[in-house]
């Protein structure tokens, strides 16, 4: 069972050897398909392990019936899809070789679509919400990459960043979901909370969240744009991403998390909703597709509309049924899509209306993938019959009316499949056809014979999807599926199907306008033009307020002084300032000091209004030097000594750098229009204000330093074998500052170095 | 005593040797990173040691408490410094491989770590200052490396807006010790809830002041981008993954564990400006062409997230913050080395990185999206939850958008034709633009991204460390006993 | 007495913010070196206990000034100082790469990178000349 | 500085002030250096002062003489690597309690031990840290001097700026022709 989940590393190994990628990749799949299998009929398992317990979470799996069901999909028709591939993806090369100019080993698709394979099936396991949300991304990444398969093209690259948006954000809303959950009930794994969740607000906002995104990944209205789009992956990737991966990733979560879901009458609902309006929307615009992954793309919208509506009909049939219909699905489309490879491969057309006939040059194409188009339109002897039975069984059993919309989706299912088959295979011959090679057929040939299969020993895919169904609705699912040759109002039903079916396929010239109008409306008006608006306008608005920056604010520091004074501002209106403010005294001892100060701050106002730099500088060391003799009056002769000492020095310095520097050079943007000097100045009054509301505010209280460290230094510094207090805090107490500062000399000493210097110390 | 000197020792008596030697010489290259490796495992050692048996204290020169200057590792500590330590040493290792061009070079990443230890392990607010300052200084010298036009007008703009960053800490430093008398930071946080408020919240602004402009956070994110985008990648990847840790760092401190009234108080403005910042930022970000700007402006946004973890504050919180800051610093890190590359695998660390920004697992991203959004919901109104939930969700839809877009453009594209050359950085080897890096640095940036992924897949170390720092702060005045 | 020393902080820290606003280069170092003053004055006016300076033999009952925050300014001057040296050195450097101490011209110079970024060019696509040789030791 | 150009004779008289000032200047500074770095615990000042006292003595020799003559006569090559032994000097100090399992930056003797002296200086190992600062800061001043006095040197010997740097932007040469 663990196999499965590091097919991905095994599938690596594989990939670095081209030629061994495919065999390696599709008996890894094979082996991982059996391995399930076997898991599943020996009644599972699970692993628990702790993951991460600071946050709960837990790397909790298990094959219960739902994973069980996913899991086959995924790897049963992940290996059919790879055996195809195996032949598909060189021929698929080689013509982009001829377009590009370039070649491509081409192993990255088979990384990425065995850890596709792996992320889905430990998706389908994991018992844990995180657990499944880290699977879930894996899958869109794994998405993203075989989406973009050929980089080359801008179209795949935007389709695939279509998904992965699409996907990926509303993948998130799985994440709030799940921590919405957590918040209230402080467990991710699934089962606890489903014992713990009472129906409520609660239950209905975490289980929205979770819903969404697993509508948008299932491609549901009003996300479905992104699926047709991703049509431009390679074949196979479509097959596999339609049928057993990706978009059944949605409703598998849907699937899984349908316990907590059906606690809320209002997602019932809206699932009711959003799946009718998608098996609508999908299987109207299938039916006016042209090419043939269009057509196929849009069924699956409507498709997994079933899906979704069968959930939202809920109850035991609800959910066996939603099961159900996903395994017959699943067969049916992956043949489809093959199909719909091998017959371009065969005629390089990618139109319905320009191929036809090929039933004659490829019977047995023709043949399997007439058995899965019957299965998908749900006719008699096929696995579809019983899909289409459950279905109307499950609306049924919620009243008449929601019959009669099954009814008339089951009728729209039968229109497009019939009109894909018939448009392919029927009618007269039209251009030339290849021969396609075996690795080709035989896969959809596979499929179909299962669809056919189903189609009479019914009970091992129902035992399946009532293990699956069982794991949905939290209870056992006693439901079967069987031949009732009687006038059950299901057996009623199908036969209206094929009734009305029949009918609208040869009234296709008179509704066709309108389904045109219709898909034409959705172009103009639907969310993937909102889509595209939005991130058109995100980007127009993005270079708008970068130019603003770039032109306004650059290089501007003005932007940091005065927000500065806006929160100091702030801060001083939020708070009480009562008796804050103190004058101070001065008295007779102080007029030295005064003088000194007067002197700093006449000198510094000076400075501005001098223009030649060499005096700016005389001026700026005089401020220093007034600073200085302030400091001494401050008691404090070594700070003195210092500052004179290094004024000295730094002037020195300055008037250095100024005569390696030419006067014309120097004297570059000195003088300043004046209306910028108003503006300037205005800043740096702010500035001002700021630097005294902030020291005026603070000195005004009083000094903290009696008790402070201060005392117990002085005394303790005679200890340290000093007479002066100030040198010893230097060399001793807080020596750790002073050897930082002095390393930050070193350090300046080692930059000019670099700069003017070339780094040799001088 | 030993344990607790290592990080900060270490680097700098070899920065000091090494300042006398030649830097372009592989040895003394090599002896860098040895020292660099030497002194990341002090600091895993010592984290080890403090988690199991709480926060580690010395005196220097033996003197009793609030005399000398106290070093002391607490878990927020030593999480910032593990981070900020391990991204230095593989942009060192990034750059010694490539061939550093610079004498100099070794010795000032080594002081850049020297700096960064001390402002993590002191518990004196003064020394933080003077640490901060070696560390800057060498930033400072740091971001011309290489000495294009753009890079040395980058270091320009570094150095004057930092400096008025420290010149603003400066005075916040001794306003605390005007109002408590002390330097020590348990016995300012002490007494600093007797003092008037109006003063301290003054104080606190320009605190916040210096940090925002540390961290690059809106509105005082002007510098950023230019030096993001000019400087060379290592230095980029030093400058946003290990030096705005101080930011970081130093709001938690400051703000959680010394200042947690003001803290509280502020907290509605803290949250705004985190807001801004996350819009701002992504909104930025979405246009822009080349990686390297792209992700300049995601810091931007990224900061933001920090800021709004730390205004709501709280264990969760705070753990969220501490959490969102180490894994963008690892993002920001991967993220700079790779725009410096080009060359197959170099898209694939990018991507790595990218996921990781856009908060997908299993990159370590979406554990911070994840312990954000959990903060979000513990807002007291629901009204707030709701908005901040929203919010977090749309700066999230951004950062993937904007990732995406510019790793499309740039690196999804087939193999074989030489990618266009990533704007920022000149090529390592001088055989023209469009040549490959050597392969033994894209093999490095690969492995870097792998362990960036063990990251996300193993949380479990780095979610104990942004726990126990979160119980430090959460711990009320005077941190941790 | 303390009205008097905040306005003289707030005038040289005004001073120097104006300074710092200028386009001159050089000014505005002298600008980042005023604002330092003026923080450095703010740390020595926050020990404000004025007295005889603290050396021993101490006068007997004699108020001491605070010899912390002295060994505080010392070490701030002495940081604030040297970093003035490094804006000069890079000051310098500018000159030497853009032959103009005049920041609008090396504002202009940015935003030019910075069209050159969206247009998707390289940084290095023009500033830097083909060929150019490696920085070598001169003897 | 030493060029004397149309103010030849001016200029002339002050440098030969000034060389004198410097000659007998430059012994009784590095005294006084050398003075206030030892007694630097007894009285004011420290190995920081001492440092840059002694960095002044030797910058008013460059100012006097000029960077040939000075370079010739004074043992001034490789002062700046002097800084950094200095750093390493007093970080041996700081780790020297950590080898006897104390703190960092333990000093020796310990608090309220005896001392021994030398005459009035006191033998203890705060006073060989803060001869390490005095090497830093006199290696670092003289350093930064040297540096100045060598670009202008570079520059007034015609070599071209460019040597310096990487490249050359278009619109500076433009400028740069402008101006010539």
């Amino acid at each position: 069972m663990l196999a499965v989940v590091a097919a991905p590393v095994a599938a690596l190994s594989g990939s670095l050897r081209p030629g061994l990628a495919a065999p390696v990749g599709a008996g890894i799949a094979g082996l991982a398909a059996v391995a399930t299998l076997v898991g599943w009929l020996s009644g599972g398992g699970a692993v628990d392990v702790a993951w991460a317990p600071s946050l709960d979470l837990r790397f909790a799996i298990e094959l219960d019936g739902l994973a069980a069901l996913y899991s086959l999909l995924a790897t049963g028709i992940g290996f059919a899809v790879l055996v195809y591939s195996s032949r598909y993806l060189p021929l698929h090369l080689e013509h982009e070789r001829e377009a590009t100019g370039t070649s491509d080993p081409g192993v990255r698709f088979y990384f990425f679509i065995l850890l596709f394979m792996g992320s889905m099936v430990g998706l389908a396991m994991a018992q844990d919400l995180i657990l499944v949300f880290v699977f879930w991304d894996l899958t869109a990444i794994a998405s993203y990459y075989l989406i973009g398969f050929d980089r080359h093209k801008e179209e795949s690259r935007a389709s695939a960043l279509m998904a992965l948006l699409v996907t990926g954000i509303t993948a998130v809303l799985l994440l709030i979901g799940a921590l919405v959950f957590y918040a209230a009930y402080g467990t991710f794994s699934i089962p606890e909370l489903v014992e713990l969740t009472e129906p409520g607000a609660l239950v209905t906002l975490a289980g929205g969240l979770i819903a969404v995104a697993g509508l948008a990944k299932s491609a549901q209205v009003p996300f479905q744009f992104w699926l047709p789009r991703a049509m431009a992956a390679p074949t196979p990737v479509s097959a596999y991403l339609h049928s057993a991966a990706m978009v059944a990733a949605g409703v598998l979560l849907i699937g899984r998390v349908y316990p907590l879901l059906q606690k809320s009458e209002v997602l019932l609902n809206a699932l009711l909703v959003i799946g009718l309006l998608s098996i609508a929307v999908g299987g109207i615009i299938a039916l006016t597709r042209n090419v043939m992954k269009q057509l196929l793309a849009y069924s699956t919208i409507s498709q997994y509309g079933y899906v979704v509506f069968m959930f939202g009909l809920g109850g035991e049939y609800g959910a066996m049924a939603a099961s159900f219909y996903v395994i017959a699905h699943a067969l049916s489309k992956s043949a489809l899509f093959l199909t719909a490879g091998a017959v371009t491969e065969a005629t390089h057309e990618t139109e319905i209306s320009r191929i036809g006939g090929l039933a004659r040059r490829m019977p047995l194409l023709a043949a399997a993938s007439g058995a899965a188009a019957a299965g998908l339109a749900a006719l008699p002897l096929t696995i579809g019959f019983f899909k289409d039975e459950l279905l109307f069984d499950a609306a049924l059993e919620r009243g008449a009316p929601f019959a009669g919309l099954a009814l008339l989706a089951a009728v729209l299912t039968l229109a497009y499949t019939w009109r894909f088959w018939s448009g392919v295979f029927l009618g007269e011959a039209r251009g030339h056809a290849e021969r396609v090679p075996w690795a080709l057929v035989a896969p959809v040939a596979v499929l179909g014979s299962l669809v056919l299969v189903g189609g009479i020993l019914v009970e091992p895919f129902a035992a399946l999807a009532r293990d699956a169904g069982a794991a949905s609705f939290d209870a056992p699912v006693e439901v079967e599926p069987a031949y009732h040759l009687e006038a059950s109002p299901e057996n009623l039903l199908a036969l209206a199907t094929y009734a009305i079916g029949a009918l609208v396929i040869l009234s296709r010239p008179i509704w066709i306008g309108a389904a045109r109008a219709f898909a034409r409306a959705g172009e103009l008006a639907g969310p993937e033009r909102a889509y595209n608006a939005a991130l058109r306008g995100l980007n127009r608005f993005s270079d708008f307020i970068h130019t603003i920056e770039v032109r306004d604010l650059r290089g501007r520091v003005a932007t940091i002084l005065v927000p500065s004074g806006i929160l100091v501002g702030l801060g001083i209106l939020a708070t009480p300032s009562g008796d804050v403010y103190r004058v101070g005294e001065v008295t007779g001892d102080d007029v030295p000091l005064v003088l000194a100060l007067a002197a700093a701050a006449i000198a510094t106002v000076a400075i501005i209004f001098t223009k030649k730099h060499v005096t700016l500088v005389l001026v700026l060391s005089s401020a220093g030097f007034a600073t200085a003799v302030a400091f001494a009056f401050f008691g404090a002769p070594d700070v003195a000594l210092v500052a004179i000492l290094i004024e000295t020095l730094i002037t020195l310095l300055v008037l250095g750098t100024l005569k390696l520097i030419p006067r014309k050079v120097l004297e570059s943007g000195a003088r300043i229009p004046v209306r910028q000097v108003w503006r300037k100045g205005s800043v740096a009054a702010v500035a001002g204000a700021t630097a005294f509301v902030v020291a005026w505010g603070t000195l005004s209280q009083p000094s903290a330093v009696e008790g402070g460290a201060a005392a117990r230094l002085t005394e303790l510094a005679p200890e340290a074998h000093a007479n002066d207090v100030v040198t010893v805090i230097l060399a001793d107490f807080r020596a750790l500052d002073t050897i930082g500062e002095v390393t930050v000399v070193a350090l300046v000493l080692l930059g000019v170095a670099t700069l003017l210097f070339r780094g040799r110390l001088p | 005593m030993t344990l607790l000197s290592l990080p900060i020792g270490i680097t700098w008596v070899l920065g000091t040797v090494l300042a006398m030697l030649d830097g372009r010489r592989p040895l003394v290259g090599w002896l860098s990173v040895a020292g660099l490796g030497a002194s990341f495992v002090s600091v895993i050692v010592l984290s080890v040691t403090v988690v199991q048996n709480g926060p580690l204290e010395m005196v220097a020169g033996g003197w009793p408490e609030g005399v000398g200057i106290q070093l002391r590792a607490d878990v927020l500590g030593v999480t910032f410094a593990l981070v900020s330590s391990a991204v230095i040493f593989f942009a060192l290792v990034y750059e010694v491989m490539g061939g550093v061009r610079s004498r100099t070079f070794p010795a000032f990443v080594l002081f850049v770590n020297t700096g960064l230890m001390g402002i993590f392990l002191t518990g004196d607010i003064f020394n933080f200052y003077v640490f901060f300052e070696i560390s800057m200084v060498a930033a400072y010298v740091l971001t011309g490396y290489r000495e294009r036009d753009y890079q040395v007008r980058a270091a320009f703009i570094f150095a004057i807006v930092n400096l008025i960053g420290s010149v603003i800490f400066l005075v916040a430093v001794g306003g605390l010790y005007h109002l408590t008398g002390s330097l020590d930071m348990q016995i300012v946080a002490e007494r600093i809830t007797q003092a008037e408020l109006a003063p301290t919240v003054s104080i606190a602004a320009a605190i916040l002041v210096a940090f925002g402009l540390k961290l690059g956070l809106f509105p005082f994110h002007y510098w950023l981008p230019a030096v993001y985008v000019g400087s060379h990648a290592s230095v980029v990847a030093i400058l946003s993954g290990a030096l705005a840790n101080i930011g970081g760092y130093g709001l938690l401190r400051f703000g959680g564990d010394i200042l947690p009234e003001v803290l509280a108080l502020g907290a509605p403005v803290i949250i705004i400006l985190g807001t801004a910042s996350i819009i701002y930022g992504a909104l930025q970000a979405v246009s822009r062409r080349s990686p390297a700007e792209v992700m300049a402006y995601s810091a931007i946004g990224q900061v933001g997230y920090i800021l709004i973890a730390l205004g709501i504050g709280g264990p969760i919180g705070f753990a969220a913050a501490v959490l969102y800051a180490v894994v963008n610093s690892l993002n920001k890190l991967l993220l700079f080395l790779a725009i410096g590359l080009r060359g197959p695998l170099v898209g694939v660390a990018f991507a790595i990185g990218a996921f990781s920004v856009a908060g997908v697992p299993p990159a370590p991203g979406f554990l911070g999206k994840l312990a954000l959004f959990r903060t979000g919901l513990e807002m007291e109104s629901l009204a707030n939850s709701i908005a901040l939930v929203t919010l977090i969700f749309l700066g999230g839809a951004l950062s993937f958008l904007y990732s995406f877009q510019v790793y499309q453009r740039v690196y999804m594209k087939p193999d074989q034709t030489p990618p266009a050359p990533p704007m920022q950085t000149d090529p390592f080897s001088a055989g023209g633009p469009n040549k490959p890096s050597p392969l033994a640095v894209r093999g490095m940036v690969v492995v870097l991204a792998a362990l960036v992924v063990a990251v996300g897949v193993w949380p479990e170390p780095l979610l104990v460390l942004s726990d126990g720092a979160a119980a430090v702060l959460a711990g009320g005045a005077g941190g941790a006993p | 007495m303390i009205l008097l020393i905040s306005l003289t902080i707030a005038i040289i820290f005004g001073a120097g913010a104006f300074l710092i606003l200028q386009r001159n280069l050089i000014r505005i170092v002298i600008g980042v070196i005023l604002i330092s003053n003026a923080a450095n004055l703010y740390i020595i006016a926050a020990g404000l206990s004025r007295g005889e300076p603290p050396i021993y033999p101490l006068p007997e009952g004699a108020q001491v000034s605070d010899p912390l925050v002295q060994a505080m300014v010392l070490t701030a001057i002495v940081i604030s100082s040297s970093i003035a040296a490094i804006l000069l050195a890079l000051v310098y450097r500018l000159y030497v790469s853009h032959d103009t101490l005049d920041l609008e011209e090396i504002s202009r110079a940015e935003r030019r990178a910075a069209e050159r970024l969206d247009s998707g060019e390289s940084l290095d696509d023009r500033e830097s000349s083909e060929g150019r040789p490696e920085r070598e030791e001169r003897p | 500085m030493t060029e004397g150009g149309k103010k030849a004779p001016v200029e002339g008289v002050t440098s030969t002030l000034t060389q004198v000032i410097a000659k007998v200047l430059l012994v009784p500074t590095l005294m006084i250096a050398v003075a206030t770095l030892f007694k630097g615990y007894a009285q004011t000042g420290d190995g920081f002062s001492a440092g840059v006292i002694a960095a002044l003595a030797i910058v008013l020799q460059y100012l006097a003489f000029g960077r040939e003559v000075v370079e010739r006569y004074l043992p001034v090559q490789g002062l700046g690597t002097l800084s950094w032994l200095g750093l390493l000097l007093a970080l041996g100090v700081a780790a020297v309690g950590l080898f006897r399992g104390d703190a960092l930056f333990t000093h020796y003797p310990a608090p309220g031990a005896e001392v021994i002296h030398i005459g009035t200086v006191e033998v203890i190992t705060a006073v060989l840290f803060d001869v390490g600062i005095f090497l830093l800061v006199f290696g670092y001043a003289v350093g930064a001097v040297r540096i100045i006095a060598g670009v202008i040197q570079r520059q007034e010997s015609g070599e071209p700026e460019e040597e310096a740097v990487y490249h050359d932007t278009e619109e500076r040469l433009a400028r740069r022709e402008e101006r010539a």
